[in-house]
């Protein structure tokens, strides 16, 4: 690898060099949030000393800076992505406020009664409830694909959930959950052979793999900051131009017009058509300040690393009594997020446990309540690793989990 | 708060022996606790009769060892209680993981539950340990309006 | 004014202590934002740098951690505007999120066909175009309460505009325009006497005045940190228990639900219930340390250096010939917003000239055109103070103002 | 770039001097642009004649002192000039503005209105320097449509 010494790196992340409980920390709940570089935090905390304003308002030089800078953010954003047009990208919160805006502004507009919304089994709660809203307003129809034995799709259920009544086909690129990486470029095109648009969750997958979103040919794509060393509080949503163009504005208010009369208002162009308020300006220049540390990594460092990690962790956990893992354990199309379950102990306990020894990862429902359910699994524990994880990491982690059954009254 | 006191040998006896949990056949009063973010939910059954004690007790359901452990306790602890001293054993309980009762002659009538205690220290796992006593408290609430 | 002194203070401000063109910034565009004392800079570097973590979900000790920064805030925020309970306390991106909530949950659902829905025609854009929509979907009526030669409130024409079929009366309490402070405890009395609710807009106010939700009886208020110190990314919507409780949630997704099924969900109890996806902790983190700090300052002293900014200020542009003033003279129930125009002289060049003195003020209709239409004035100049700022920035600004005829080719 | 530089007199004596600022009675080409951000709006009259000849031109509206220059400027230039070549005219200025070119020579055909050169340098006011070329080029788009 290229350059790339993870020891080096870690010391790029002040919260990484921590002690938790007397003990140095293991983060493993990468997939719910990231810890962010100096790079990053330095670049917001020299905005607010030296550029702070309210951006596309004032002409006097903070204001202009803050324009500038929010601008080249969303510049940054379109190259990474491979946008056509910068115009393509809107600053969000997050990847859930990008889904809702979907939901409310195309959804409500371009979905009738009858109409048909396909998901995965799979999805996270924020591509599930904004299309079951839209489902019941419109009296359109919800549908799920299921997954085969091998937590991955079957193209031929694709082919049966996707019919001519099909206009909105939405799924992760990337489950938080099983960590199975979707073929996301097939579906949308099949979706397109059958008149639907495709919405593309890269909340878990734009961190840790290029995107391109005029190769995938998706309609929008939405990812958090938060989840790739960017600060909290912003978001992206693409779209493509055309759709774009002709979806109604979702929230109202400052920036986001031309001119307001008492009765009637006329919109902005793109992209501040649905920018109301004051935007995000921090947030968007602590992404950019994120996705200039992400390339300078490159991504294939980042997938060698998180890859090599996630061989370890699946071969550990296997070797381990107990232990069920749920997602594919080839590591073709997958990415660096493990669940699995502790027999006859509640995910809860684990958490306590492992947290004593500097251990953070994740239990619950993941936000998948719907998946759980399908893989009858009430409740289970997930590690997910990012570039900044490590072997010996994992190694703290097995050593942990291997004392949870003991702490609590198991033999073995 | 270390794992010595919170996975105690009386919490995990609790925890894994299946005691009380069962299904009563001839409850008359049944109450379902439920914390949506841990998944922890539990069915309480309760058997009282006419002068108004408990006379049985039992739960179903799936949850942690602190949840599971908490509501296996406080049915050995209410049974053969009267409603109202159920309910204001609850109220104790709950008043001691608020610490607003510290003190442990007065924490004395909550028996073996004394173990929760400090488990305050360890704000996730607080609405684990009290769901039972919240779902008890319910429970009396619900068949005083019957 | 005890213990104030603003040099002093003004070093807690980086961005104040900088040169523009050469020249010291003289920073009078505090109504758009405020810039951040390094309390407030250090509180976000802080939180990510030792607890940064997702709220509510993780058992580990970031997230413990997360959860308690991000509750503590709400409960900071409660007491400073004293509302009965922390979970009346939404954490939204900016006012204009939270009008928008308002505007699409409350009034997509009480709202009906022939109702009326009353708002001033000082109104910002955001407390306007939502409005306008809610009103367009559902047939009802938005009527504007017009205003007086003062630029302040007749209660008669409040009374004829506020009807029994007025559901909503929504208003700013102090005009980011004019700068009036309008009588909304006595507005939101008059339209619960006619059985609306009242909205109070607190952008503009609450960063400058103790606002007092339960002494205003006001269900709803709204506003935006980073016009009162904070980061951008954060606003807060206070709604009544009652009435959030009868409201549908608006964005869907992660956390602001209780069990998803695949065709149906049950949602959280409030605040979760309005807030979806991933929180932005490091904004309420920023927020609260923002509160922090104006109340160690303390609102007596804040509204006493305003008021004399505000009363100087007055006095110098009253003396200068081509000075026109919109909004009240005398200080009575009037905050630091100044808007002028000088004649002859369009304002976007007003403010480029006075910037090349380092002076930042804001040209245009701040965003307010149906207000900038009423008074015949396409556009304007505003000048806004906060506390940091000081006598001798009025005269750097005057003197810039008094070249700007020359400039433009007038004899003076 | 100082206030010297955008300020200078050329542009003050056009933004003052009413000379194109009118009403054409027989325009057979009209066309609006407005910046709705800062409120520059202006309406530009043509006279074109058969062989596409600009006879006339003139404007009306309110703007900056910028945005007032600059359209006043445009309308000297074109002023006797064919479509096309106001055309290629209004090309070169935006060109000059993006910074596409740089050359004096090649701007030299801009004649007074290469004073807008350097306002690059001053972000906020491109819009209302480039607002009259782009509005021009509009109009004589619609005119051919037409
Ligand atoms: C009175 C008023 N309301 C609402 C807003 C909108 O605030 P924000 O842009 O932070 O949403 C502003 C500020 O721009 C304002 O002055
Ligand atoms: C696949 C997926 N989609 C959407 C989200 C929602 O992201 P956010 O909470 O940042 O809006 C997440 C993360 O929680 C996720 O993993």
């Amino acid at each position: 690898m290229k350059g790339f010494n993870v020891e080096e790196i870690r010391k790029d992340f002040p919260t990484l060099m921590q002690k938790v409980n007397g003990k140095p920390l293991v983060y493993l709940d990468n997939a719910a949030t990231t810890h962010k570089p100096i790079s990053v935090l330095n670049a917001m905390q020299d905005y607010y000393e030296k550029f702070n304003a309210n951006p596309n308002r004032g002409a006097h030089f903070l204001g202009v800076s803050a324009t500038e800078l929010y601008e080249n953010a969303r510049e940054r954003v379109r190259q990474f992505i491979n946008a056509k047009s910068a115009r393509e990208i809107i600053f969000t919160r997050n990847a859930t406020e990008s889904l809702n805006l979907i939901a409310y502004s195309y959804g409500m507009k371009f979905i009738d009664e009858g109409d048909e919304i396909v998901v995965l089994i799979s999805e996270h709660h924020s591509n599930i409830v904004p299309w079951q809203k839209i489902a019941h307003m419109k009296k359109a129809i919800l549908k799920y694909i299921y997954l085969n034995h091998e937590y991955r799709l079957d193209m031929e259920e694709v082919q049966t959930k996707i019919t001519d009544r099909t206009k909105i086909v939405s799924l992760a690129q990337m489950s938080n959950v099983l960590g199975t990486i979707f073929p996301v470029k097939e579906i949308a095109e099949y979706a397109h052979s059958k008149g639907a648009i495709a919405i593309v969750d890269g909340a878990q997958s734009v961190p840790h793999m290029k995107v391109d979103v005029q190769d995938l040919n998706t309609d929008f794509l939405v990812f958090s900051g938060h989840k790739m060393l960017g600060p909290m509080g912003i978001g992206v949503l693409y779209g493509k131009k055309e759709l774009l163009e002709k979806m109604p504005p979702f929230l109202m208010g400052g920036d986001m017009i031309e001119y307001v009369e008492e009765q009637t208002t006329t919109f902005a162009e793109l992209p501040r058509k649905f920018e109301a308020g004051t935007p995000n300006v921090e947030g968007a220049v602590g992404l950019k300040a994120a996705i200039d540390y992400i390339e300078e990594i490159g991504f294939e460092n980042i997938n060698e690393q998180e890859m090599e990690l996630t061989a370890y962790a699946l071969e550990r956990l296997r070797e381990m009594p107990h232990v069920k893992i749920y997602g594919p354990i080839d590591l073709k199309d997958r990415g660096g997020v493990i669940t699995f379950s502790l027999e006859g102990c509640h995910p809860h306990d684990v958490s306590t446990i492992v947290d004593t020894c500097g251990v953070a990862l994740r239990a619950g429902h993941h936000c998948a309540q719907p998946l759980m359910k399908y893989l009858k699994a009430p409740a289970t524990s997930r590690i997910s690793f990012y570039f900044y994880n490590t072997k010996e990491e994992v190694d703290i982690f097995i050593d942990s989990l291997k004392r949870v059954r003991k702490w609590l009254g198991y033999e073995s | 708060m270390n794992l010595n006191e919170l996975y105690t040998e009386l919490i995990l006896e609790h925890s894994q022996s299946g005691h009380n949990r069962k299904h009563l056949d001839h409850a008359n009063c049944s109450e379902r606790g439920h914390n949506p973010s841990c998944g922890d939910d539990i069915t309480l059954e309760l058997i009282c009769d006419e002068e108004g004690t408990i006379k049985d007790a039992s739960f179903t359901g799936s949850g942690c060892a602190i949840s599971q452990a908490s509501t296996s306790i406080m049915i050995d602890l209410i049974k053969g209680k009267s409603k109202e001293e159920a309910e204001k054993l609850a109220d104790i309980f709950i008043s001691m993981i608020k610490k607003e009762i510290t003190d442990d002659e007065e924490l004395e009538v909550l028996e073996d539950a004394i173990v929760f205690k400090n488990i305050s220290n360890m704000p996730p796992r607080v609405k684990c340990a009290v769901l039972s006593w919240h779902t008890l408290k319910e429970a009396l609430k619900n068949k005083e309006k019957s």
